[in-house]
């Protein structure tokens, strides 16, 4: 296997992913048949695509070129150690979800099942081309193919004015971003065709720094949008409730980290010229993302949008780890930049994994209960046990809680930050353990609303919804893959360190110092900082048994069940339980500058609190009434009199005739 | 293309006669109020044209031009004037021609649009030899002069009496300063222009039939509001 | 192998030691406010009668609520085998930093939060609320004094942070000094102590800890208590390790045991009357008073990280 | 010969559809003769592709590699129509009741269209071009008012007063090219013939030179649509039935940029190319944008549509006016791939039109429920139209983007702001009348009007993702010609 090239075996997936999507198309009329059939044979070529990614983090980079659509404009593909490890990326999260999807998707009619595996597929498989992507217009088809098969996914059930208009703001936001990246591509190419050869030429492109700092403020911007960042992120909330919960789970999990690895590749790999001022931008930009993110994440009231807030959250994270990296190499730090961007790397497969786990969950709560509003929701950890218990995994990994795998990255990003002071620059240096600060309140408000998350859906008592069943054997499957694998990088971190070697070899020609065993982390020195998680685990599994043993031995009795106390209030009714935004109310207080509220009145004639985002008030409706108030000048020409038509031609020919007499 | 000698003499003062009256009718034309007398303003640059066509054909011997003054005698000065009075009395059109701006203004603004058309062929006629000096600059200011017409006039008959104007100063263009267009071009010119004018008829008869009026406010529904 | 003994030693003396601080606590707070204590002792009367007495189960209660007590107490457990307090260089020390520390006390907070709102009742929900609003107030403050510690000593590993300011003999920094503090207030609002939340209240509106525990009983209620005071004796040990830790000694040296054996019990009474003296300064804040509070946390805490980078002490 | 016979092809139909031109044999005679002109116009294609450029009728009729590309596609896109032209005409006689000599006039004047378009791309001689761009106005002025309607009536009369006036300033510019031309060329009747003008054009008065493309720019560029003189061009896209949309969209623009192109070579000889560049991209660009935001508050669907071809062609305007052979390559691809795709996006917005009985966008709901095949139909051609890949236009907006970044960077972010704000103001239109419930009481199209728009698109897409080599050697040669 080792020695089939990981290039064809990338692109064999890919093709036969396509293959998939067209038969499962064709098949559409046998809906059982095609859900049972195509989506298991996805998961094992979401193997392939992993088995693939693997490969390519040992092989040597390897491409291959096909004739385009013009002969200077090739497609142009690669593999090489960055690639495969978002191919490992999203090939491991797409094998989970595809499973689920075998049984998450039983109710759909076959005529939207037949469109929905084309797309799904498309999807998937345009994700996969963006990885192999060796050129600046391959790049971008793929980008687009991305974006425009995941918008039909959202947008899948259209019935609903709400979804469309989230995909209509998802692909809207998605276009201009790729325009931006487009441009940042061409400044970056300068020459006339450098166009259609590969990344590599890019490599060194000898730029001057304001056309390097464009570039870079262009793709930033561009891949930003994809990513979430701060004042583009406002598609990833709508897009995300819309779209049925694997989608949402893949875009949520490998399509943002697309963004970030179009970062790596262009902004980090290509541009070597590097402005002082572009780490700590992407910094600040990285941080107040997150905070944003997180802080609406808290007050949100239904589960998929509390999800997509806590994305743009974790992509934030992700950015200031990156921008951190950024400033570290800037001063030729390459070590420490390598630490920073090993946490960000790290991050991203937890994300993947954490994130695509709550999706689908939140999806198997759909299904079970037949709402994803939190104030119908409740108790659900009676009624659907297992699927409690691996999202109660997803939930401390996201919060960043020892032993899982969220904890890992968020201590790799610190021990970054910590590293500061070996930066020259003193000013720099003294403010950056601030910014550690705020990943931390980020981190802790994080807990806080996914606390809020799990504690309101699964735990007290059912709010609306009533009726729940468990997730089927498929559903439960996906989510107990995804659960393995976020205990497993919680507790094996060093295995995972080990595979990004390589591709920090490929970024920074340096990875990360050997580590002493594997169950320690000690990317710097032992002396420096450890951790053992699965020291941490035993110690605490050993004393957890202990004192179980120990108190049940000698004090243990049966429990006995009675009515709850309630410090002895006689009448007790579930609406007396937080509700989803009371449980944020001390947020909304204390933020309240942040959060534009107005009261509604609802159908029942109570008066409810409604939480917009401030930057759709803020940015998006001014500009939308700049545009429309444009518009409207530009139309005045159009006031259907003919004489009025005809002076324009007789101005226009006049003033030519002025100008070049 | 020579002349003849002889013709130097006499024929191109005259030419330039012609070319003065020319302007001068498209200037009468942009003052003028009533419809009817547009018409006929029109029928007499036909004339003028068809004259001037004639002129060129002499001085320069070409016997196609002959041809084309015929033609244009024919359609110009009697055919379209004719049809467009019989257009008038069936369609029941009349009344003044109400101007967008008042008609001093309009004169003073073609005023400038010839000095604007000659100081633009300057250069033009600096080029060229003795015979044709100028003949562009007129042929600009009559073109220039009748779309002015058609952006002041409101009614539908007004504005094709200001096109048909347009291409009246457009063909003394190709005749004069160029002393005839190729014959096939001048061909499908006259071709189009028939066309064009056979198409004129059938709409006023459709626009008649559905607005009762030939007056140019009623195509004006169509707008963005 | 005298390692882990000692890291044995360690865990049983804090476990077990424990009530005894809070009990000192509480005596010394009763005597500052003119009443009379019940004894140092009374916390482990409270403890062995719970842990006799028979524990309820709310109905509709998951597995949860039953497993976050021995969770809860089994996290603390483990951080006392990790933080210095016996001795440094324990062999389950470097199984976590500071860092990781921090995260270990998250952890358990989680569960706790997690199995009040099991419980579903109103207090219970208002409790877990405000629990993880302190926390997650308290917690950048907190780092903030951590950072300022292992940028001295280059080092998140507590062991090596006491190994290294121990060297440092009496001199002071500034920048420790602000950390001090702000790891006192944060000290305070953690461990639920008076300005931020009231250990003695019974006012339900008022509660913050004390709401989430409101259903457990017996044995759980203990294990509840019982790892609520190691929890603070472990952040008491931790202010010691950051800010006093001279005479903590190297693992397996077991000579120096009694000099940080007397050295301990000094700092911790010294500890235990800062605490009771605070307590009975203070008045307990609104709790919107409370992010103030904790800001200036996060204050202090920053300008210690700023003043060791001005003054690169 | 073989020119003559795509033109005497086209031509013949015109008496045959006046004739006998009504009914369900009048449109499948129609189909009939427009596959007979596109397998001309192939043996035509052969024919370049083996000779080469060539002209032919003492040099009256020319074919070179930038006419060959344009007469192919408006081959496809006249046999596309007359497909469409025959489930969509057949509903709309019942719904008008149109009589059978209406229907014959349709058919007749359609078919002269098509062959003014073709006569305007094969001919060599600058006047003829002219009479052909004149007759195509006159022809399709009555197609616009078809159905007698007050509004057609409007928009047809407005299309023909400034249409017609447009062309009269190109008659004058084309007069100046004349007299320019005689004085290198003398009073020959072949001066105005293109290739002859070519190899003289760098000793044509600059002077006149420069008026007669101000002239004539103005002139076509009413034709092409460019801003601010591209008012009728809404009104006529969204009166006249949408065959004649599509068409308009699809050849006469295409057509009208042709002769600025073919004029613009021989100025580029008399003058410093930057005069015609700066022109053409200050057109290019105004039109791009005030197209867009025009866009953005339509109500009307095939005004919007309209809109959107002004935008295209101020694209493509644009790209001829960088300059640049791969500018100059990738304007032609836009001029392809948009008259493919624009008139695939009249068919099926057609349909659907034609189906709800409404061009308003707001009542124009649930397209896929209503028929599969047309919601996607609409759906991709629209995506396509948008520049999505793997559209030819992706491709060509692609090399538009960054040949301006390298030769006008300034101008980039006009540009991209265009494009924005189409995307804004196309987009959540087309989800409106895609997605949905389908409105009670309309019965499904036709599937077989639907036909050539997936034809047409998956042209669109072999443009975008492999470009046949012939065509990528005849638009380098054309762009080559182009760069002078």
């Amino acid at each position: 296997m080792i020695s089939c090239l990981p290039l064809d075996l990338a692109i064999g997936a890919l093709l036969l992913w396509l293959g998939l999507g067209l038969s499962g198309f064709l098949l559409g009329g046998w809906p059982t048949l095609a859900r049972r059939l195509i989506f298991p044979l996805s998961s094992v070529v979401a193997l392939l695509l992993t088995i693939a990614g693997f490969t390519a983090l040992t092989a040597t980079p390897d491409n291959l070129l096909l004739r385009g659509p013009l002969p200077a404009l090739p497609w142009s593909f690669q593999t090489d150690p960055l690639s495969g490890y978002f191919l490992i990326l999203l090939g491991s999260l797409a094998f989970a979800v595809s499973l689920f999807s075998t049984g998450y998707f039983q109710s759909l009619p076959g005529l939207r099942l037949r469109r929905l595996l084309l797309q799904y597929h498309g999807f998937l498989l345009g994700m996969g081309l963006v990885l192999l992507a060796n050129n600046v217009f391959t790049f971008l088809v793929a980008w687009e193919i991305m974006a425009l098969t995941s918008y039909f996914l959202v947008v899948t059930e259209h019935e609903e004015a709400d979804n469309r208009r989230a995909g209509f703001l998802y692909l809207l936001i998605a276009h201009l971003g790729a325009l931006a990246i487009l441009l940042g591509f061409v400044v970056l190419a300068g020459a006339a065709m450098a166009q259609g050869g590969p990344f590599s030429a890019l490599l060194h492109a000898s730029l001057s720094p304001f056309w390097a700092s464009t570039a870079f403020l262009l793709t930033f911007f561009g891949f930003g949008a994809k990513a979430g960042l701060l004042p583009l992120h406002l598609w990833l909330p709508e897009a995300h409730p819309a779209a049925p919960a694997p989608v949402s789970a893949l875009m949520s999990g490998a399509m943002l980290q697309m963004a970030f690895y179009g970062l790596l590749r262009v902004d980090f790999l290509c541009l070597d010229a590097l402005a002082p001022w572009w780490g700590p931008l992407v910094l600040v930009a990285g941080l107040a993302t997150a905070l944003f993110g997180v802080l609406f994440a808290a007050i949100q009231t239904d589960m998929k949008r509390l999800l997509a807030y806590s994305s743009i959250e974790n992509m934030g994270l992700i950015l200031v780890a990156f921008g951190l990296a950024l400033i570290f190499r800037t001063h030729g730090l390459n070590a420490l930049a390598a630490l920073a961007l090993a946490a960000a790397l790290y991050h991203a497969l937890n994300h993947a994994f954490f994130k695509g786990l709550l999706f689908l969950g939140s999806g198997s709560v759909l299904h079970g209960t037949g709402s994803v509003a939190m104030d119908r929701l409740g108790g659900l950890i009676r009624q659907m046990p297992q699927t409690a218990f691996f999202m109660l995994l997803g939930t401390l990994a996201i919060a960043g809680l020892p032993p899982l795998n969220g904890f890992v990255s968020e201590w790799l990003l610190l021990q970054a930050f910590l590293l500061s002071p070996a930066l020259p620059q003193s000013t720099l240096s003294a403010v950056l353990p601030l910014a550690a600060s705020g990943v931390v309140l980020a981190v802790a408000l994080a807990a806080y609303a996914m606390v809020k998350f799990y504690g309101i859906t699964f735990l007290g008592q059912p709010r609306g919804a009533r009726h729940a069943h468990e997730a089927g054997r498929w559903e439960r499957a996906a989510m107990l893959l995804l659960s393995i694998a976020c205990v497993f990088l919680g507790l094996f971190p060093d295995l995972l360190l080990r595979l990004l070697y390589p591709v920090l070899e490929e970024m920074l020609g340096q990875g990360l110092t050997a580590q002493p065993g594997w169950w320690w982390l000690t990317p710097i020195s032992a002396q420096r900082a450890s951790y053992s998680p699965v020291l941490f685990f035993l110690g605490m599994a050993a004393t957890l048994g202990l004192s179980f043993f120990m108190i049940w031995r000698f004090f243990g009795r049966p429990l006995r069940q009675v009515a709850i106390w309630a410090c002895g209030f006689p009448v007790r009714t579930p609406a007396m339980q937080d509700s989803p935004l009371g449980f944020a109310q001390p947020l909304l207080r204390i933020f309240a500058p942040l959060y534009p509220t107005e009261r509604v009145e609802d159908a029942d004639s109570r008066w409810r609190l409604r939480v917009g985002d401030p930057v759709y008030r803020g940015l998006y409706q001014p500009l939308n009434r700049i545009a429309f108030w444009l518009s409207a000048q530009v139309l005045r020409l159009q006031r259907g009199r003919i004489t009025l038509y005809l002076l324009y031609s007789f101005l226009t020919l006049l003033i030519l005739l002025a100008i070049w007499r | 293309m020579t002349i003849a000698a002889q013709g130097l003499t006499w024929g191109i003062p005259l030419l330039r006669l012609l070319a003065a009256l020319l302007l001068l009718l498209a200037f009468a034309m942009l003052a003028q109020r009533r419809l009817l007398t547009l018409i006929h303003l029109l029928a007499w640059q036909g004339v003028v044209l068809a004259a001037g066509t004639a002129l060129v054909a002499l001085l320069t011997g070409q016997a196609e031009l002959w041809f084309s003054a015929t033609l244009t005698l024919a359609l110009k000065a009697i055919l379209i004037p004719m049809v467009l009075h019989r257009l008038l009395r069936r369609l029941q059109v009349r009344g003044d021609v109400e101007a967008v701006l008042n008609i001093p203004v309009t004169l003073l603004a073609g005023i400038a649009l010839v000095i604007f058309a000659f100081s633009l062929a300057a250069p033009i006629s600096a080029l060229t030899g003795t015979v044709t000096r100028g003949m562009v600059g007129i042929a600009l200011a009559a073109v220039l002069l009748a779309f002015l017409m058609m952006i002041t006039r409101h009614k539908a008959i007004s504005q094709v009496v200001g096109f048909l104007a347009i291409d009246n100063g457009l063909f003394f263009a190709a005749t004069s300063a160029t002393l005839g267009m190729p014959m096939v071009v001048e061909l499908g010119v006259a071709l189009d222009a028939l066309i064009g004018f056979v198409i004129l008829g059938i709409f006023f008869f459709q626009m008649r039939e559905t607005f009762d009026s030939m007056d140019l406010r009623h195509l004006e529904r169509i707008r963005e509001e | 192998m005298t390692a882990i003994l000692m890291e044995v030693a360690q865990v049983l003396l804090v476990a077990f030691l424990a009530p005894l601080f809070a009990g000192l606590l509480r005596a010394l707070r009763a005597i500052l406010q003119n009443r009379r204590p019940a004894g140092c002792w009374q916390n482990y009367r409270d403890l062995y009668r719970l842990f006799h007495k028979e524990s309820l189960q709310a109905e509709g209660t998951s597995w949860l609520f039953r497993f976050a007590p021995y969770g809860i107490f089994a996290a603390f457990c483990l951080a006392a085998g990790i933080i210095p307090i016996l001795a440094t260089g324990l062999p389950l020390a470097p199984a976590a930093d500071v860092i990781a520390l921090v995260g270990l006390f998250a952890l358990a907070r989680v569960f706790q939060v997690l199995a009040a709102m099991d419980t579903g009742t109103p207090f219970a929900t208002l409790g877990a609320h405000r629990e993880m609003l302190i926390a997650g107030l308290a917690e950048p403050a907190l780092l903030a004094t951590l950072f300022t510690a292992s940028l001295l000593s280059q080092s998140t590993s507590l062991s090596v942070i006491v190994a290294h300011l121990e060297q440092l003999r009496f001199a002071l920094h500034p920048s420790m000094v602000f950390a001090a503090t702000a790891f006192f207030m944060v000290l305070l609002a953690e461990n639920a102590r008076i300005p931020v939340d009231n250990p003695a209240t019974h006012l339900e509106l008022t509660m913050i800890h004390e709401a989430m525990l409101l259903e457990y009983s017996g044995r759980h209620l203990a294990l509840m208590e019982w790892g609520a005071q190691i929890k603070l004796v472990l952040y008491v040990a931790i202010g010691i390790a950051l800010f006093l830790p001279w005479g903590i000694a190297p693992a397996g040296q077991l000579t120096a045991l009694p000099l940080t054996l007397t050295a301990l019990l000094l700092k911790f009474a010294a500890a235990a009357l800062a605490l009771a003296s605070v307590e009975t300064l203070l008045a307990k804040l609104r709790l919107f008073r409370a992010p103030e509070f904790m800001a200036t946390a996060f204050l202090l805490g920053v300008i210690g990280l700023l003043s060791f980078f001005m003054l690169g002490a | 010969m073989s020119i003559l016979l795509v033109l005497i092809c086209a031509a013949i139909g015109i008496p045959l559809l006046a004739l006998w031109g009504d009914g369900r044999r009048g449109a499948v005679m129609f189909i009939g003769i427009n596959a007979l002109v596109l397998l001309a116009i192939l043996a035509l294609a052969l024919r370049v592709l083996w000779n080469g450029p060539f002209t032919t009728g003492d040099g009256q009729f020319m074919v070179d590699d930038l006419s060959i590309v344009l007469v192919l596609v408006a081959g496809v896109v006249g046999l596309g129509t007359a497909f469409f032209s025959r489930s969509y005409m057949a509903r709309e006689i019942v719904h008008w009741s149109l009589s059978r000599r209406r229907v014959r006039l349709y058919h007749a004047m359609f078919q002269t269209f098509l062959t003014t378009m073709l006569l305007a791309l094969l001919t060599n001689n600058m006047g003829i071009l002219w009479v052909a761009m004149e007759g195509a106005t006159l022809s399709t002025v009555l197609l616009v008012s078809l159905f007698h309607t007050a509004e057609g009536l409007e928009a047809a009369w407005k299309y023909f007063i400034l249409c017609g006036v447009g062309l009269a300033m190109a008659l004058f510019g084309t007069i100046l090219l004349y007299f320019a031309a005689q004085k290198v060329l003398g009073h020959d009747a072949n001066a105005l013939l293109w290739t002859h003008l070519k190899t003289v054009r760098h000793q044509l008065q600059p002077q006149v030179m420069a008026i007669a493309f101000i002239f004539m720019l103005v002139g076509y560029g009413t034709k092409i649509g460019l801003s601010p003189l591209n008012n009728w061009l809404p009104d006529a896209h969204a009166s006249g039935p949408s065959s004649v949309s599509a068409a308009l969209s699809g050849l006469l623009l295409n057509v009208a940029l042709y002769a600025v192109l073919r004029v613009k070579v021989l100025v580029d000889g008399a003058l410093d190319p930057d005069f015609s560049g700066r022109l053409l991209m200050g057109f290019g660009v105004l039109s791009l944008l005030v197209a867009a935001f025009s866009i953005l508050r339509q109500r009307d669907v095939k005004r919007l549509f309209a809109y959107s071809s002004i935008e295209h062609m101020g694209l493509a305007t644009f790209a001829f006016g960088i300059g640049t052979p791969l500018a100059s390559f990738a304007g032609l691809l836009h001029m392809i791939s948009h008259s493919l795709t624009k008139s695939a996006v009249f068919f099926s917005v057609g349909q659907a039109v034609q189906s709800i009985g409404s061009r308003e966008i707001q009542r124009i709901r649930g397209l896929l429920e209503l028929s599969p095949f047309l919601g996607w139909a609409v759906m991709l051609a629209v995506l396509f139209i948008l520049g999505m890949p793997p559209s030819g236009i992706f491709l060509s907006e692609f090399l538009i983007v960054t040949s301006t970044l390298q030769v006008q960077p300034w101008l980039t972010p006009f540009l991209l702001l265009g494009l924005g704000v189409t995307f804004a103001g196309i987009f959540p239109r087309l989800q409106g009348m895609v997605f949905g419930p389908a409105p009670a009481g309309v019965d499904a199209p036709p599937v077989s009007g639907i036909v050539p728009v997936f034809v047409q698109l998956s042209l669109v897409v072999v443009l975008g993702v492999f470009v046949p080599w012939t065509l990528i050697q005849w638009m380098q040669h054309a762009a080559r010609l182009l760069h002078g």
